[in-house]
């Protein structure tokens, strides 16, 4: 309607179903358009980067699960590498592929959350949401075989990995592996067809390459605006050169777009996954590394691919077992950036929507 | 069965409807005179309509020894037409006073004393 | 249809129309008075029906409790808050005093006219069977010139309705007002 | 130390950047540059535009408590030329410290430069909306700083040693038994830490 | 190091869908009693449905009381008898609509308790759910435990709620949904309300709740719900248009709007109005759920932007009111359309044999299944989107709908030739027309298929980088 109302400010937020976490928008509406936008965040900090001051290294690797909870096993790996740059210890062969096979399925669990959420917020009553979380569980299964837990794993380890999976993990994998493509295809069959999904996906939020760019995001925000950028790809850590995968990146840059990039990851890391569990060398899963852990002054900036973008840890030692500082690069928190450019002007369904591709989780933006 | 005492004696004639159309007329009068509020006024009118096509009804119901020729459902023509005129009338109105509120901040009749737009 | 329903019907509706009547004239909120404008017209369709008069009954359920109430529902939204009381104008007296004679000059003459000598028979008049084909029939054939009218009517009231809320371009605005000054 | 695998050297970079820009650099090593901390917005701007470095992107900005100054550090990278430069400034004002935004340059900075605001109270000069971000307005100090209320009795961060590092057996090593063995207590496990035996042998 | 212990997968969904016994292993464990009871009950049914049978072809129960197929008979049957003995008219009359009211009220509750059971259930099948299981058999008792639940919830009442507003919606907006009820034919004398206006009076009755649900979301004190509320109101009334169109065009081909009337329109010759008039069936059943606020027009409750909609502050069975009618709602437009379009009581002459309210039942639990189904599929609608479907897609071309079916109503009542022969005509030539229309509006509307569904490019070694590498693949 044209006719300007009164606008009036709406909470959106903590407690909200569309925030994903305690996230507040605080909006103000003029009808159903937004004229301002403003996010408060922070209902879940805990101060990790001082708690970490006080902890040596490897007692901090619990921390990085608790940052990033989706996506547990990548934030592990990336502390993981980021010490052993900086000490010079090295993972033995056997572990960086099982790293590797353990980030790719976080990766492909992340994603189907991530994306489930997002047709969540598109309106679907769920039902997208509880066939995704299928797969998910299936993998967070795998998780509780080889190390006990489903959610925050602890599983990384400076020199290699906590525990060689267990016999039954294998088969478990290969069915999984082997029924994925199908699953993808159910799912884009489901949700490609849909006219209401499209009309509600396609050239909404939009980000421009230059804007994406510019605005520090990373990961399938990134890709999905057409920028081709994927550090496993760019600066290959673990074994990533060894394999065989596309990155994929979007046209438009609107919400379908990061949808469809996700969509599409999953099933490259079906691939990286495949090849790996062909490669896997038999060997131990990890190095034996000293107890005190005390790397010579320095620092080091080390980056890895999260499902959300580029999970950086910005590390300094001052020769003492715990870091000087230790700073964790949010990609949630980052992709924020431009949230409040593509909020104002927009309706609330779509502003909705858009924070929904842009895939935030708050243990990580809180930290 | 035992016979209820019956409220048929209390018949309900013309004169009834009539009075009762009258009362809600005056009120409607009173609404549209006296309230401040444009769309409070644009209440008023719709009662007293309404009390019209009450009256008009009304006629139409006990006039069955009207002359030969008359429609006795002509009261009920025209109160089709009285609903239109009601319908036309509120969205012309109601549009003059979101109008008016645009351009002067209020639909405090007392205070749009300006003609001039 | 049961002349017992009908004089319970016709004490309890033109009750509880008068009454809503005079809440929508004694509310604070214009909102509240909105809801009691309701109440009366919902009791003014039950009136229309223990007058016969079904298809009007409905009609009036449809148009006035349907639409143009939601209309209004509307026009106080796009009004400020501040706006929505239910004040008095100076006019209160001239109003009460004029609506207070009409109602008294109605009645008198509703109860001083010797109706039983104009209407025959009183209550007992025409039950009208079902009047939607009758009130069909009469509109498009006695009354049809008015019929079109109406119908013109209300085109013109919509192209109206529209033409008065548009907003223009902002360029437009801003030179009229620049020429009002 | 240790570069990141695609990092350039930073005197490479001080000297395109100090030819271009003369006065900017303050100083530079293997790892970062260092520039002046009232030319910094200058500095990334040339970076993010020359073409021999196409820093497009502001990957990582975070600040370093040195308790008599803040260094600011800049992870800038460049897209297509896949490379990442580091950057620092050095606030020395511990008090009041104050530095140009990054934000006329990159977007990325808002909300990392809020968060830095927050968390080490550096004032970002020309930052569009610089408030608290993960805290609350009105907490008190800024607890990234070293030397933050927080810690009472003169108490600094840090960790002084490990919790089970037996000095006379330096060359004991964690990961080998981390594993609880079947039967046996994690107190007999912890107490055999301690006493320094070799865990992983004998099973 | 020693062995690894086995651990198998621990998910207790995937646990659960593995451990359920199938149907066959129910049946086996349903104790002897029960299975006697069963076979019992299973035969004397079979029984008395044979000798109904045989009643029927008999022809002994045409127009007596206690013909099953019409209860109206047995009602009309009462009153006669009722009036024989005496009693005084008015008694009559309030005994006789006492049955009536009762029993469309029972049939009414019966259905929201097992609608929502049935909606769950369901729901929870299409998201490889279980659903409620744990109270009762099947988890049958479940919403009577939610009733029992949400009464003896505290009473909540916002801050700076308008009071005197905020209870009436609750009760407010299940009138329409019981009132909607009278009209509706059961079978051929089976209507509580046999009025003229029986189309004009559903619209009517339709149409109050939008004040129901404009004052619950205005009173409320709060964001969301006034925002509910605005989005609903602005749905509402923009939806009863294309519905009035919609039945407009069943009016004029049925040449009547009585509710019976149009049902014995079809029956007689046995042919289903959705048959004849695709487009208004489809309108109807759009329009209608975005008039009930279901998926996918459920953006006046879209709990993923404004939580709960206009009923967001209303907390115990003030809000299981609110769900009731939601539900109500659901089963009401089944009924209507069913009435409309499906054939009402009728299914092409099996209403000689079977009762025809069960049939009606069964069509209404279709069209809820239909519901559920959306619910259960489809994503959301945005505000304009939907605005723009109803003013710039259902509303011209249900006008141009009208003026065809009027045109076709004319040639029916003036044509000798065979009903069928025309009927059928007209049900192609509707078919054609609107096949042909919302093609050619789509293309008017710039929609086309083609641009949607893009798939995402995949870049592999050599093109990674920044902003030139994504301009070059955006140029090839």
């Amino acid at each position: 309607m044209t006719t300007s109302a009164e606008p009036f400010v709406l909470n959106i937020g903590p407690q909200h179903p569309s925030t994903h976490g305690v996230f507040r928008l605080r909006v103000v509406m003029d009808g159903e358009i937004i004229r301002d936008l403003d996010m408060i965040v922070g209902y879940l900090h805990r101060s990790m980067e001082k708690l970490a001051e006080e902890r040596t290294y490897t007692q901090n690797i619990p921390f990085t699960d608790r940052a990033d909870y989706l996506a547990a096993m990548t934030g592990n790996l990336g502390l993981a590498i980021a010490v052993e740059r900086m000490t010079g210890v090295e993972a033995p062969d056997r572990a960086e592929y099982l790293r590797v096979i353990f980030a790719e399925l976080q990766r492909i669990a992340s994603h189907a959350m991530a994306n489930g959420t997002l047709i969540s917020d598109a309106g679907a009553w769920q039902t997208p949401l509880l066939y995704m979380f299928r797969e998910r569980e299936k993998i967070l299964d795998l998780f509780e075989m080889t190390c006990g837990a489903r959610l925050t794993t602890n599983y990384m380890r400076i020199g290699g990995v906590s525990f060689e999976p267990p016999a039954e993990f294998w088969p478990a994998l290969q069915e999984l592996m082997d029924e994925m493509p199908e699953r993808t295809d159910e799912y884009a069959s489901l949700l490609l067809d849909n006219e209401i999904f499209l009309a509600r996906t396609r050239n909404v939020g939009i980000i421009t390459p230059e804007d994406a760019i510019n605005g520090s995001l990373s990961g399938p925000a990134l890709r999905g605006s057409g920028v081709p950028w994927d550090l496993r790809k760019a600066e290959p850590y673990c074994v990533y050169d060894r394999f065989d995968f596309d990155v994929p990146v979007g046209t438009v840059g609107d919400v379908y777009d990061r949808f469809m990039v996700r969509m599409e990851e999953v099933k490259q890391s079906v691939r990286i996954i495949k090849q790996a569990v062909e490669q896997i060398p038999p060997g131990p899963h990890k190095n034996d590394i000293p107890l005190a852990l005390r790397p010579e002054p320095g620092e080091i900036y080390s980056r890895v691919e999260s499902p959300r973008g580029e999970i950086g840890f910005y590390l300094v030692s001052d020769g003492t077992p715990a870091p000087y500082r230790f700073h964790l690069r949010s990609p949630a928190l980052i992709n924020l950036t431009l949230l409040r450019e593509l909020g104002v002007g927009s309706s609330l369904p779509d502003a909705v929507v858009t924070l929904g591709s842009i895939d935030i989780v708050l243990g990580e933006i809180d930290r | 069965m035992p016979e209820i005492p019956a409220i048929d004696e209390l018949t309900v004639t013309l004169a009834h409807y009539l009075v009762v159309s009258g009362l809600v007329f005056g009120i409607g009068i009173v609404v549209a005179l006296a309230k401040r509020n444009a769309i409070a006024v644009l209440m008023g009118v719709e009662l007293m309509l309404n009390a019209v096509n009450l009256t008009l009804l009304a006629f139409s119901r006990f006039s069955s020894a009207f002359a030969e020729g008359d429609e006795p459902l002509s009261g009920h023509a025209f109160v089709v037409f009285v609903l239109t005129v009601a319908a036309a009338e509120a969205a012309i109105a109601l549009a003059l006073a979101v109008l008016v509120y645009r351009r002067q901040e209020t639909v405090d009749l007392d205070r749009v004393n300006l003609l001039r737009w | 249809m049961d002349s017992t329903g009908i004089v319970i019907g016709f004490w309890v509706l033109s009750g509880l129309s008068v009454v809503s009547a005079l809440l929508v004239l004694l509310a604070r909120n214009l909102l509240h008075s909105l809801v009691f404008l309701v109440v009366t017209f919902l009791s003014m369709a039950g009136l229309f029906i223990t007058l016969s008069a079904d298809f009007i009954a409905v009609a009036q359920i449809l148009i006035y409790a349907g639409s143009i109430s939601v209309l209004m529902v509307f026009a106080v939204m796009l009004t400020p808050l501040a706006s929505r009381d239910n004040g008095n104008s100076i006019y209160l007296l001239p109003g009460l005093l004029g609506g207070l004679g009409i109602a008294a000059l109605v009645g008198f003459v509703a109860v001083d006219t010797d109706w039983d000598e104009r209407t025959g028979e009183g209550l007992a008049a025409t039950d009208f069977p079902g009047t939607v084909n009758a009130i069909g029939d009469l509109l498009l054939g006695r009354y049809v010139l008015a019929f079109e009218i109406a119908s013109v009517l209300l085109l013109f009231a919509l192209l109206g309705a529209i033409v008065l809320v548009h907003d223009r371009p902002r360029s437009g605005t801003a030179a009229s007002e620049g020429g009002d000054d | 130390m240790a570069r990141g695998p695609r990092q350039l050297t930073g005197t490479v970079v001080a000297q395109a950047l100090g030819a271009a820009l003369p006065g900017v650099v303050t100083a530079s090593n293997d790892e970062w540059v260092e520039v002046a901390p009232d030319r910094v917005e200058d500095a990334l701007r040339w970076l993010h535009d020359s073409d021999q470095f196409d820093a497009a992107q502001l990957s990582n900005l975070t600040a370093v408590d040195r308790y008599d100054r803040f260094e600011v550090v800049y992870h800038l990278q460049s897209l297509d030329l896949n490379h990442q430069i580091a950057l620092k400034a050095i606030v020395t004002d511990h008090e009041d410290p104050v530095l140009p935004s990054a934000y006329p340059v990159y977007k990325g900075a808002l909300l990392q430069e809020r968060e830095v605001f927050d968390l080490m109270g550096i004032r970002f000069a020309n930052h569009p909306d610089l408030r608290r971000i993960l805290l609350w307005e009105g907490f008190p100090g800024h607890p990234l700083r070293k030397d933050w209320m927080g810690m009472v009795g003169g108490h600094t961060s840090g960790l002084r040693g490990f919790p089970f590092e037996n000095k006379e057996a330096p060359d004991r090593i964690m990961n080998a038994g981390n594993l609880v063995e079947h039967g046996e207590s994690l107190s007999a496990q912890t107490r055999r830490n301690v006493e320094g035996a070799q865990p992983g042998q004998g099973h | 190091m020693s062995e690894q212990p086995m651990r198998r997968p621990a998910t207790p969904m995937l646990q659960q869908i593995e451990d359920r016994p199938g149907v066959r292993e129910m049946l086996l464990g349903v104790p002897v009693p029960f299975k006697v009871f069963g076979a019992v009950f299973g035969l004397v049914g079979a029984l008395v449905m044979a000798f109904i049978g045989y009643l029927v072809v008999d022809g002994r129960l045409e127009g007596e009381w206690y013909d099953v197929r019409d209860l109206g008979l047995a009602v009309q049957s009462l009153r006669e008898w009722l009036t024989d003995q005496g009693v005084d008219h008015r008694i009559t009359w309030i005994i006789t609509g006492s049955i009536g009211g009762i029993g469309i009220m029972s049939v009414l509750g019966g259905w929201l308790l097992i609608g929502s059971w049935v909606e769950r259930r369901v729901l929870a099948k299409f998201q490889i759910r279980m659903g409620p299981n744990r109270t009762g058999p099947f988890g049958l008792l479940q919403p009577i435990a939610d009733a029992v639940k949400l009464m003896s919830k505290e009473i909540v009442i916002p801050f700076g709620a308008d009071r005197f507003l905020y209870y009436i919606p609750p009760v407010l907006i299940f009138v329409p949904a019981m009132l909607g009820w009278a009209p509706i034919p059961w079978a051929p004398n089976m209507n509580y309300l046999d009025i003229d206006v029986g189309v004009l009076y559903v619209i009517a009755i339709s149409s109050i709740g939008v004040l129901a649900v404009f004052l619950a979301g205005w009173s409320s004190n709060n964001h969301y719900s006034l925002l509910g509320a605005m989005r609903t109101v602005a749905m509402m009334v923009s939806y009863e248009i294309p519905i009035s169109l919609a039945l407009l065009s069943v009016v004029l081909l049925t040449g009547s709007m009585n509710l019976g009337e149009i049902v014995a329109w079809q029956g007689h010759y046995h042919v289903w109005v959705i048959f004849l008039i695709p487009f208004a069936a489809f309108a109807f059943l759009f329009a209608s759920t975005a008039e009930i606020n279901r998926t996918p027009n459920d953006i006046g409750e879209a709990e993923s932007e404004i939580v709960a909609g206009f009923y967001t502050e209303y907390s115990g069975m003030k809000a299981g009111l609110f769900m009731g009618v939601e539900l109500g709602h659901a089963i009401l437009v089944g009924a209507v359309m069913s009435t409309f379009f499906l054939g009402g009581y009728t299914f092409f002459g099996l209403e000689e044999w079977v009762p025809g309210y069960l049939i009606l039942a069964t069509k209404i639990g279709a069209v809820y299944f239909l519901f559920v189904w959306l619910r259960g599929t489809l994503p959301r609608f945005r505000l304009d989107q939907l605005m723009g479907f109803a003013w710039k897609f259902l509303i011209p071309l249900g006008i141009i709908q009208a003026f065809i079916v009027a045109i076709e109503a004319s040639v029916f009542a003036r044509s000798d030739a065979p009903a069928l022969i025309t009927l059928g005509a007209f049900g192609v030539v509707n078919l054609a027309i609107t096949v042909v229309l919302v093609r050619f509006w789509a293309d008017r509307l710039g929609y086309s298929p083609a641009q949607h569904r893009t798939v995402p490019t995949l870049v592999s070694d050599g093109t990674l980088g920044g902003l030139k590498a994504a301009q070059k693949i955006r140029a090839t």
